[in-house]
Parts: structure tokens; C-alpha cells; sequence
């Protein structure tokens, strides 16, 4: 499927990008397989953008290269400091990444282990370590939960268990991959509500064009490895043939 | 790296034949005993069990956690395969998982696979077992303890185990694999026993019921505690010895004829067996083998009697 | 995440590929035990093997070196053998110290160092070669047909379904746990080797559990498509004369190979 | 959360139950949690019927009924025949089940096997076998896929081989649980035209609301073991307060 170029209509909206910087990144998996092909980005401080794609486009990559998880070539700066080798551990406490299965994220027996891993891995004081763990379940709205067993929470619960645990690292970004799938209306609701309230700079990848809709006033779309519109949501959502092009839907 | 190979896994090549025959015999004939319990014991729901835990074995052994200085610790599974899911079926699970190992990476050879088996699969799975089944009534800190304690011996019998046999096969000299492998193990088998020991803290702590009275694990017999805790002893008694003194080691294996058997040209062994006038060096070889499967059969017979007193 | 790089299958249609996989499995064990018959020093035995090797490569579309690429990974193994070197007597060839100890090199300890090193180089390309050529579901079938029992090699085919699934699972989870181990400015990070070995059990705590559970859910999905306790196969394998003429004629092969080793 | 019980619009289309009846079905797991609390439900021959309901409503339990994998108090009759101990191999050939993750439901090596697996099993000749393979690879267009191995498939792929697991023991009834999950917006919508064609009764637990819309003329919502509505889903969909009550969402 040919990728469909932006008409000029579709330009990335004012941003010095002081929180996040991608610029012409490239990546290729061990297998030869190129899953980004120059993909450049800003993100300013309180932003909340969302990032849709057919299967493969490149999303999820692409997030995994905002903590250096994975490196590619090309620049990526975090609050103005270029990710290497060395301040890895450190961009790795300003960039919280939740997977889309929260099971991935979780992997102590109790919530409150989970929640307090990033902060003990800091080398954080045990009083800190509380404090946070308390504002991070806190936040959202999970107070009661901290001594439960992670593995006998349902799919919702999960999941905001597994925002809480970076948010206990306080980061000045939160990434998150698919936060909506696999959970019901209600969750889903809930989900919404929370990422709606919580004050910190976002990047969402998602199929549900709906949460899109909702909840993120700008949309940055990519298909094989590119971006290939980045703009007011409601422009995107108002293109269909752009979306159909896309493997995309109108909500 | 995808997938790191451990030091025990001899490939094919390091073994003479006859060492490899003989681990093959003693191999075969407990998973013989393995399959046949199991068939005998277990529903059909133990199928799919049993090879998705091999899968997770199989995966567990790429968690690791950094010690210092770029080592780090990881899991061999053949004492927690056992503790989780009984001995039996935890053998068969650790050959599958050794199997696949050999097959697929090259990581151990086929015709040394009987050793691999051996040093990996079952003896692991006995001492963990064995040690572990001793005090399964006990509380959980001393169920915990214990089971570190065996993790950390069943590591040290592979690598005695393998230490031996390369030896025997004139592959390496006594007076340095001993101590290298021992030194060397001493520190995986720590990594080894914190993991299955957390491991275990986290299934007591969110499924009991898995290990708890009635489960697959509690079922087999007391015999086991007498097998793992013979395999212990042999280790415990066996392992300093050869590190201090392997010469008397050796002197002892001269003696009993075990340095022959091993050692003995493979070429040399093909006509000794048919001719009907046995050299001393078949005879011994022979005579080698038979007291290795000997000791195997009582083996099996102690943890068979056990089974049946307890049911 | 994709963990296809597990599959060493190489897919060609080749004569070699579609030997049944009986003739491939029986025919690399037969090749390792030969290498492991032959004496130390068969230098023309061992370059006839590999001349037979390389002959497989080639009929299997491989290209010349395929095998010989992936066959290092036994190598470091190969220390273990090394102090063969110094213990066998012999004539001495060198001597050096190291430390507080003389170490010296016997033409007999070299000869056996070397001819070990070489059996098990041949022995592990064989085995490359073999998977490389024959899917692992035929493998296992072929163990089938071999009489290796059924509980084992079903286990084995389990292993190798799920093998993709729970290292996937397993590799998100050290992806998690990466990405969440930050450090703040001005602290020491990592916490200590006991809190991290603890998470590391957590890990495989969790691990087993979800695995076990899956198990559940695929005997539900067994039960739910007739399954009561036997497995039955369709298997379309079948010996053609194409392989009874190859297993004859690389058994012959091999058999010359053990005659060059002892003359 | 209270049930909000059914106004007199809610009735059950007329039906005489001739593929399905479930009468008065009640259901505890072993930890005591009763997870059905007497339902009943009936299907006729061709009906094509959505199952809705929050998280932990009951829907895969009464799912796992349906072929006699659990087996609670009260009457399941597949056909006219009340499943037993006796009958349960013919009524498993009756009922195809699919469930949710299909990588617990594609367990053989390769796409063939597994497909083969249920006709084995029935005792089928090998010739039979063969032809039901093929038939039910054609049914969702995955015969090129025979030989694959079942783990190097996508999602949405290994989606459609697993309803042709079932499709090749030519079951009567269908039975998927929450079929369109994970699955991206042109990977489902393959799936809703697949299951559109599909000449057989089924039964589709999901929490997507518009493959509800879109698919099924007739709704049964469920919540806490309970069946708390049956009928022509626009008139489900219609009540909004209903809907909230049991937290559910208008697609
Ligand atoms: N570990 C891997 N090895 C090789 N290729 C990979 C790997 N992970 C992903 N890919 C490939 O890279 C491409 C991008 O994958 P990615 O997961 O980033 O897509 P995505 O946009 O997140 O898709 P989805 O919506 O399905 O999550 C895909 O073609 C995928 O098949
Ligand atoms: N094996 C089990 N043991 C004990 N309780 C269980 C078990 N499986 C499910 N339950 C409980 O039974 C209830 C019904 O579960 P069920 O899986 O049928 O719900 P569901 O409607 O399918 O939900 P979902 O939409 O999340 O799939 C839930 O409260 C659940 O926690
Ligand atoms: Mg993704
Ligand atoms: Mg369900």
C-alpha cells in the first residue's frame, strides 16, 4: 500500500519541542527489517498527542526509543538533553514508558513492590520512596490496593497500576503504548477520565479513534516507519480518504 | 544476546564414546522410570502442562539480574522444575528442555546429550526434590532455606558431574577442571538459589494452593528424600576431596579400573566387546558400566519403595 | 516482538530438504558417533568429513560455508580440553611459565588437543546442518517414527509452540524492567544484589505462574476439540527409495570415512 | 452496583430453542465465587447473537458450558440433546468454541495440524480429515497458510486460523469469546465481513460495541451471572440509561 503524502493542510502545530525531540530517526531490527525511516517529532512541555498507525507502522518502536530501550540513528532529546549511553539512567527517570499489557509491566507480587521499583532502582531515601509510591497510587486512585497481589486484579486495575509505577519516578513524559485495549466500557471510561486529569506531557499510541477523538487535541499518524500527518485531530479525523489510506477509521 | 550458552552443556566431540554410552544407559533407564510413573500417575491435563512449563524453563533461564562487573546471575530451572511440579514430571520437563537446547542451538551436543540429561536434568531434579520433599511440612522460611541450600548443591553436582566425566573421557586434567568448575559453579549456584528461592516466595505468596498439601509437588513419595540426600552426601563428601587432593582421586579411579574404561581408544573397544577373549581393558569397561547402572537401579528401587510406602 | 530468530530453519527446496526426516536425524547421528570412533590424529578421516560436509552444504543450497559460519558456538568450550595439552606425556615441544607454575606442551597432549577440538567442530556442524535443513515439527515426528516416547517428544512439540510465546513474554518483561531503571541525580542506583536477584525471582515467579495458567487455558481449548487423553497425527511421512538409496549411500560414506581413520 | 432488572420492552424474540437451550444454569467456581446465578438462554438454527456485559459478568463461564468444559446445575441442550457425561464428545463436535487469545487455542506446530486436530480426534478417516481441512481454510481464506507455522502468524491471521479450528469439526453452533480484541481497525473489519458470511449460528461474547451494532440483529446483556436483557439489539443499544447501568456504552 503506498503511503499517501501530506497535503499542506496537514503542518505540526507551533512547538520548540522543550520536552521532546526526535530528529530523523532511523531504526532497523536485527533482522533487516526497517521499522523507522527518519521520523522527526516535537513534543512541548503539557502536550497531549496522540499516535495512531495501521499494525506495524512503527508505533510502538518508536516509543521504545524515547528511553533508549532500543537506539537508532538519529537524535533524541529529552528536555533538552540528547539521550546517550551514559545519561541513559537518567533519561530513563524523565521518560515513564507503560507497555500495552500491563502484565509486562507488572512483575512483583504486590502493587506497593511494583509501584516503589523505579524509586528504589533511583536510589531514592525509604521515606521519598513512600511518599511517592503514596502519590503515584494516589494519582490514580488506588490507595487502597497497595498491599494487594497484582496478579489477581482485573484488566482496569491493572492498568492504572501500571501507570502508577511511572509515575512513582515522577517523569516529566509518559509514553503510553495501547493504554485502551482490552478493557470494557467502563474501564475504558475510567482510563479516559485519568489521562484526562493527570497533569503531565503525553504521548499515546492507540487504534480506538475514539479516545482520540476525546481526549488529544493534536494526532500524529504514521505508516511504515514515517510520519505521515501531524496535526489538529479534528483535521485528521475530517480526512477520510487520508484515513482509509492509512488502514484508519472515523470513530 | 538471545540466548547465552551455559557451561554444562559439553558438545558433542568432549566426551569419549564410551563415557557417552554409559551416560546414555543411566539416562535412559531413570526417564524410563520417569515416563512410566507418569503415565501411570498423571492425567491427560499433565500433556499440556508439562510442555508449556518446559517453555517456561526454557524462558526463565534468560532472566537475569546484574551481580558486578557485567556478570550476573541466572537460572538453570532443574531444582525449581522439580519443586513446582514433582520429580518425575520435572525430569522429563528438564530433557525436553535439554533436548530442544541440543537440537535447535547446538547448545550441547546428541550423542553427549545422555550426559547433559544426566548432569542437568536428573540429578538436579533429585537433590532439589529430594532435599526439598524433607521438610515440604516445615514452614515457609525453612522450605525457602532449603530450597536455595539444594538449588545451590544441584548446581554443584552438574558441574562435579561434568568435571568427571571429561576427566574420564581424557578430555581435561583433574587437578585443574575440578577447581574450575567448582569455583565457577559455586558462584552460579548462588545466583541459581536466590532465583528459585524468590521464585518460590512469589508462588507461595500468590498461588499456595500450587505447592501446598495435595498439589502435584506434595504427591510423590518419601523415597526421593532419601535419593536427593544420598546424591547430596555423595557431592558434599565427594567434592572437596577432589578439589584437595584430585591425585588420590585419581589413584582411587585407577584402582577401581574407571580411568581405563574412559580413556580406553574408542577404536580399541568396538573388537574387545565381540572377541570372546575380554582384555582387561574391556572387562573393566564393562564391569564400569554395570556398577554405574547398578547404582542407578538401587537408586530407582529406594525412590519406587518409597512411592509405594507412602500410597 | 518477534523471537522468530530462534528458527534455524532454512527454507530451499532442495534433494536434502526433501529427504524424509528419519534419513537426516539417523544419518547425523551416525556421522557424530563415526567422528567420536575415530582415533586422534585420523587427519585424512577428518578432512573426508568434512569433504562430506561440505557436500551437504552444498546439495542442501546452503552455500559452501553455512555450516562453517555458525559453528563457532562450541568453541569456547574448547578451554575446558585445554589442559589435554600439558598432561598427556609425550615429547615436549614447549615450555613456558605462567605465574608460579612451568606448563609444558607434549606432541601427544597437541595431537589430542587438536583432534578433540576437530570432532567436535565436524559434529556440531552436522547438527547445524540438520536443523537447518528439516523443520523442527518434522524433526519431532521423525523422533516419533524413531521410537523415542510419545510423552517426550509431545512435550517437545509443546515446548517448541510455547517457546515463541513465553520468551516473547519473558523479553517484554526485561524490556520493563529496563525501562524503569532510572537514576536520579546526585544517588547511587540498582539498589543491592539481594533486592535485585529478588526481582529477578519475581520475574520467574511470575513467569511460571502466567505459564501455568496458560496451560489451562490450551487443555480447556484440547478438551474443547475432542481431546481425552490421546493424541492422534496425521503424518504424511513415508521412505521413498530416493531416501533409502541417500541413508545407504551416506552410511557407506561413513563407513569408508572409519576405514581411511584406521589405515 | 445494583441490576437493573428488565423493563417489559426487554423479551426474548420468539424462539424455540432448536440449536441452544440453557435453562436455569447456576454456576460457583471452586474459591466459591458464583459466577452464573441461574441463566437461560435459547438460540435457533441461523441466529446470530452479540453477548455483552462488563468485565467479570459471567460471559466466558457460560461460554465454557456450552461444550461441557465446566459443568454447573441446571440443563444444557445442544440440539435437542441434553448434554452429559455420555454425550459430551458428540456435543464438543456440535459446539465449536474459540477463545479469546488464540495462541491458547493454536497449540501444534504447524497451521495444518492444529486445524486437523479436531476432526482427528472425532475419529474421522484420514481422507474426511483431509477435505474438512481444506474446507475450513477456505471458509477464512487461509489455505495458502497450511504448511506455516502456527508461530510466525500475526494476530489477526492467527485469529482466523483459529476459527478454522473449529470450522473444520463442522460444528452447528459457534461459539467466539470477544473475537475482535487486539485486533487493529483493518484486521477487524475482516473479521466482521468473515463472520457475516459465515453460514452458521453464533454466539459472540465482546466489548465492542460497534461490532455488535454492525453484526448482530439480536443482543443479550449479562452482569453479575445474571442475563439482564435479550432482544433486538437496536432496542438495547437505544436505552442509554440501561446501558450505563450496566456498564456498557453506546457504540
Ligand atoms: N523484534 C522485532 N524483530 C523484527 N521485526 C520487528 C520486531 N518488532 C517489531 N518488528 C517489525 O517492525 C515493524 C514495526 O513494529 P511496531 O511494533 O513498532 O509496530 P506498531 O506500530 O507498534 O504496530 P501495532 O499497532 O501492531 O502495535 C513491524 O513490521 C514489525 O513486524
Ligand atoms: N478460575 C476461576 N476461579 C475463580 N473465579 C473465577 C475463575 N474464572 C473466573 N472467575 C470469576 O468469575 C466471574 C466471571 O468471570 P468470567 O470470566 O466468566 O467473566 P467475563 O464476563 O468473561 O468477563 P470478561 O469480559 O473480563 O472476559 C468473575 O468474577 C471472575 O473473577
Ligand atoms: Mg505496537
Ligand atoms: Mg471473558
Amino acid at each position: 500500500m503506498p503511503v499517501t503524502h501530506l497535503t499542506s493542510r496537514f503542518i505540526a502545530p507551533e512547538c520548540d519541542g522543550d520536552i521532546l525531540a526526535v530528529n530523523d530517526l532511523y531504526f532497523s531490527y536485527p533482522d533487516g527489517h526497517a521499522a523507522l525511516n527518519g521520523v522527526s517529532l516535537k513534543l512541548c512541555e503539557g502536550d497531549k498527542v496522540a499516535l495512531v498507525g495501521p499494525n506495524g507502522a512503527g508505533k510502538s518502536t518508536l516509543m521504545l526509543h524515547l528511553n533508549g530501550i532500543l537506539t537508532g540513528r538519529g537524535d533524541v532529546e529529552i528536555a533538552g538533553k540528547r539521550l546517550t549511553r551514559d545519561n541513559l539512567p537518567l533519561i530513563r527517570s524523565m521518560v515513564g514508558l507503560v507497555f500495552q499489557n500491563p502484565d509486562d509491566q507488572l512483575f512483583s507480587p504486590t502493587v506497593f513492590e511494583d509501584v516503589a521499583f523505579g524509586p528504589l532502582h533511583m536510589g531514592l531515601p525509604e521515606a521519598e520512596v513512600r511518599s511517592r509510591v503514596d502519590a503515584a497510587l494516589e494519582a490514580v486512585r488506588m490507595n487502597s490496593y497497595r498491599d494487594r497481589l497484582s496478579h489477581h486484579l482485573s484488566v482496569g486495575e491493572k492498568k492504572r497500576i501500571a501507570i502508577a509505577t511511572v509515575l512513582s519516578m515522577q517523569p516529566r513524559l509518559l509514553v503510553l503504548d495501547e493504554p485502551s485495549a482490552g478493557l470494557d466500557p467502563r474501564a475504558r471510561r475510567t482510563l479516559i477520565n485519568l489521562l484526562r486529569d493527570l497533569p503531565i506531557t503525553m504521548l499515546v499510541s492507540t487504534h480506538d479513534m475514539k479516545l482520540v477523538q476525546e481526549l488529544f487535541p493534536r494526532t500524529v499518524v504514521m505508516d511504515e516507519g514515517c510520519v505521515v500527518a501531524d496535526s489538529l485531530t479534528s483535521e485528521i479525523l475530517g480526512n477520510e480518504s487520508f484515513l482509509n489510506a492509512h488502514g484508519l477509521e472515523k470513530p | 544476546m538471545l540466548y547465552s550458552p551455559a557451561p554444562l552443556h559439553i558438545p558433542d566431540g568432549f566426551l569419549s564414546l564410551i563415557v557417552s554410552i554409559i551416560c546414555w544407559v543411566i539416562t535412559a533407564l531413570t526417564l524410563g522410570a520417569a515416563i512410566s510413573r507418569t503415565n501411570k500417575s498423571l492425567g491427560e491435563r499433565q500433556i499440556p502442562l508439562m510442555g508449556v512449563m518446559a517453555a517456561f524453563i526454557f524462558a526463565a533461564q534468560m532472566i537475569n539480574f546484574p551481580v558486578a562487573g557485567g556478570t550476573s546471575g541466572h537460572l538453570l530451572g532443574g531444582a525449581l522444575a522439580a519443586i513446582v511440579l514433582g520429580p518425575w514430571a520435572g525430569m522429563l520437563v528438564m530433557t525436553a528442555v535439554i533436548a530442544v537446547q541440543a537440537l535447535l542451538f547446538q547448545d550441547g551436543g546428541l550423542l553427549v546429550m545422555g550426559a547433559n540429561i544426566l548432569n542437568m536434568g536428573l540429578v538436579t531434579a533429585a537433590i532439589g526434590y529430594g532435599l526439598y520433599r524433607s521438610v515440604s511440612s516445615g514452614t515457609k522460611t525453612a522450605r525457602l532455606g532449603v530450597a536455595g541450600v539444594a538449588a545451590w548443591l544441584s548446581v554443584m553436582a552438574g558441574a562435579l558431574l561434568t568435571s568427571l566425566q571429561l576427566w574420564l573421557s581424557g578430555t581435561s586434567q583433574l587437578g585443574i577442571v575440578i577447581p574450575a568448575m567448582l569455583g565457577v559453579h559455586a558462584l552460579i549456584g548462588v545466583g541459581e538459589a536466590l532465583i528459585t528461592v524468590f521464585a518460590l516466595a512469589f508462588i507461595m505468596q500468590t498461588r499456595p494452593d500450587l505447592l501446598g498439601e495435595g498439589s502435584e509437588s506434595a504427591k510423590a513419595g518419601r523415597g526421593w528424600i532419601y535419593a536427593g540426600g544420598l546424591i547430596s552426601l555423595l557431592v558434599v563428601l565427594l567434592s572437596p576431596f577432589a578439589s584437595a587432593d584430585p591425585d588420590g582421586l585419581e589413584r582411587v579411579a585407577i584402582n577401581m579400573g574407571f580411568i581405563d574404561t574412559g580413556r580406553s581408544a574408542p577404536y580399541e573397544i568396538i573388537p574387545d566387546y565381540t572377541l570372546p577373549f575380554l582384555g582387561e581393558t574391556a572387562l573393566s569397561t564393562i564391569l564400569a558400566g554395570v556398577a554405574g547402572i547398578v547404582v542407578v537401579g538401587i537408586l530407582i528401587v529406594l525412590v519406587g519403595r518409597g512411592m509405594k510406602a507412602k500410597s | 516482538m518477534h523471537f522468530d530468530a530462534f528458527d534455524r530453519y532454512h527454507d530451499h527446496d532442495s534433494f536434502i530438504h526433501r529427504l524424509d526426516p528419519r534419513v537426516k536425524a539417523v544419518v547425523t547421528v551416525v556421522f557424530i558417533v563415526s567422528n567420536a570412533l575415530l582415533p586422534d590424529g585420523a587427519w585424512f578421516a577428518f578432512g573426508f568429513a568434512w569433504l562430506f560436509l561440505l557436500f551437504c552444504n552444498l546439495f542442501s543450497k546452503l552455500g559452501y560455508t553455512y555450516t562453517l559460519k555458525r559453528s563457532i558456538i562450541a568453541l569456547p568450550f574448547a578451554l575446558i580440553a585445554i589442559t589435554v595439552l600439558f598432561s598427556i606425556p609425550g615429547n615436549p615441544i614447549s615450555t613456558f611459565r605462567f605465574l608460579m607454575w612451568d606448563f609444558t606442551i607434549t606432541d601427544a597432549g597437541l595431537l589430542r588437543f587438536i583432534s578433540i577440538l576437530i570432532r567436535s567442530w565436524l559434529s556440531v556442524q552436522m547438527a547445524i546442518l540438520l536443523v537447518a535443513v528439516t523443520r523442527f515439527p518434522d524433526l519431532v515426528h521423525a523422533f516419533e517414527h524413531l521410537r523415542v516416547p510419545a510423552i517426550l517428544t509431545t512435550i517437545i512439540a509443546f515446548l517448541y509452540r510455547y517457546l515463541f510465546v513465553l520468551t516473547d513474554e519473558v523479553f517484554r518483561l526485561l524490556r520493563a524492567r529496563e525501562s524503569r531503571s532510572a537514576a536520579a541525580p546526585g544517588s547511587r542506583s540498582g539498589g543491592g544484589v539481594m533486592w535485585r536477584a529478588k526481582i529477578a525471582g519475581n520475574m520467574a515467579g511470575q513467569l511460571f505462574l502466567r505459564s501455568y495458567e496458560r496451560s489451562d487455558r490450551i487443555y480447556n481449548a484440547m478438551l474443547a476439540r475432542g481431546y481425552a487423553g490421546h493424541l492422534y497425527t496425521l503424518n504424511p511421512h513415508e521412505m521413498k527409495s530416493a531416501d533409502y538409496y541417500a541413508t545407504a549411500f551416506a552410511i557407506a560414506v561413513i563407513f569408508l570415512m572409519q576405514v581411511i581413520g584406521r589405515f
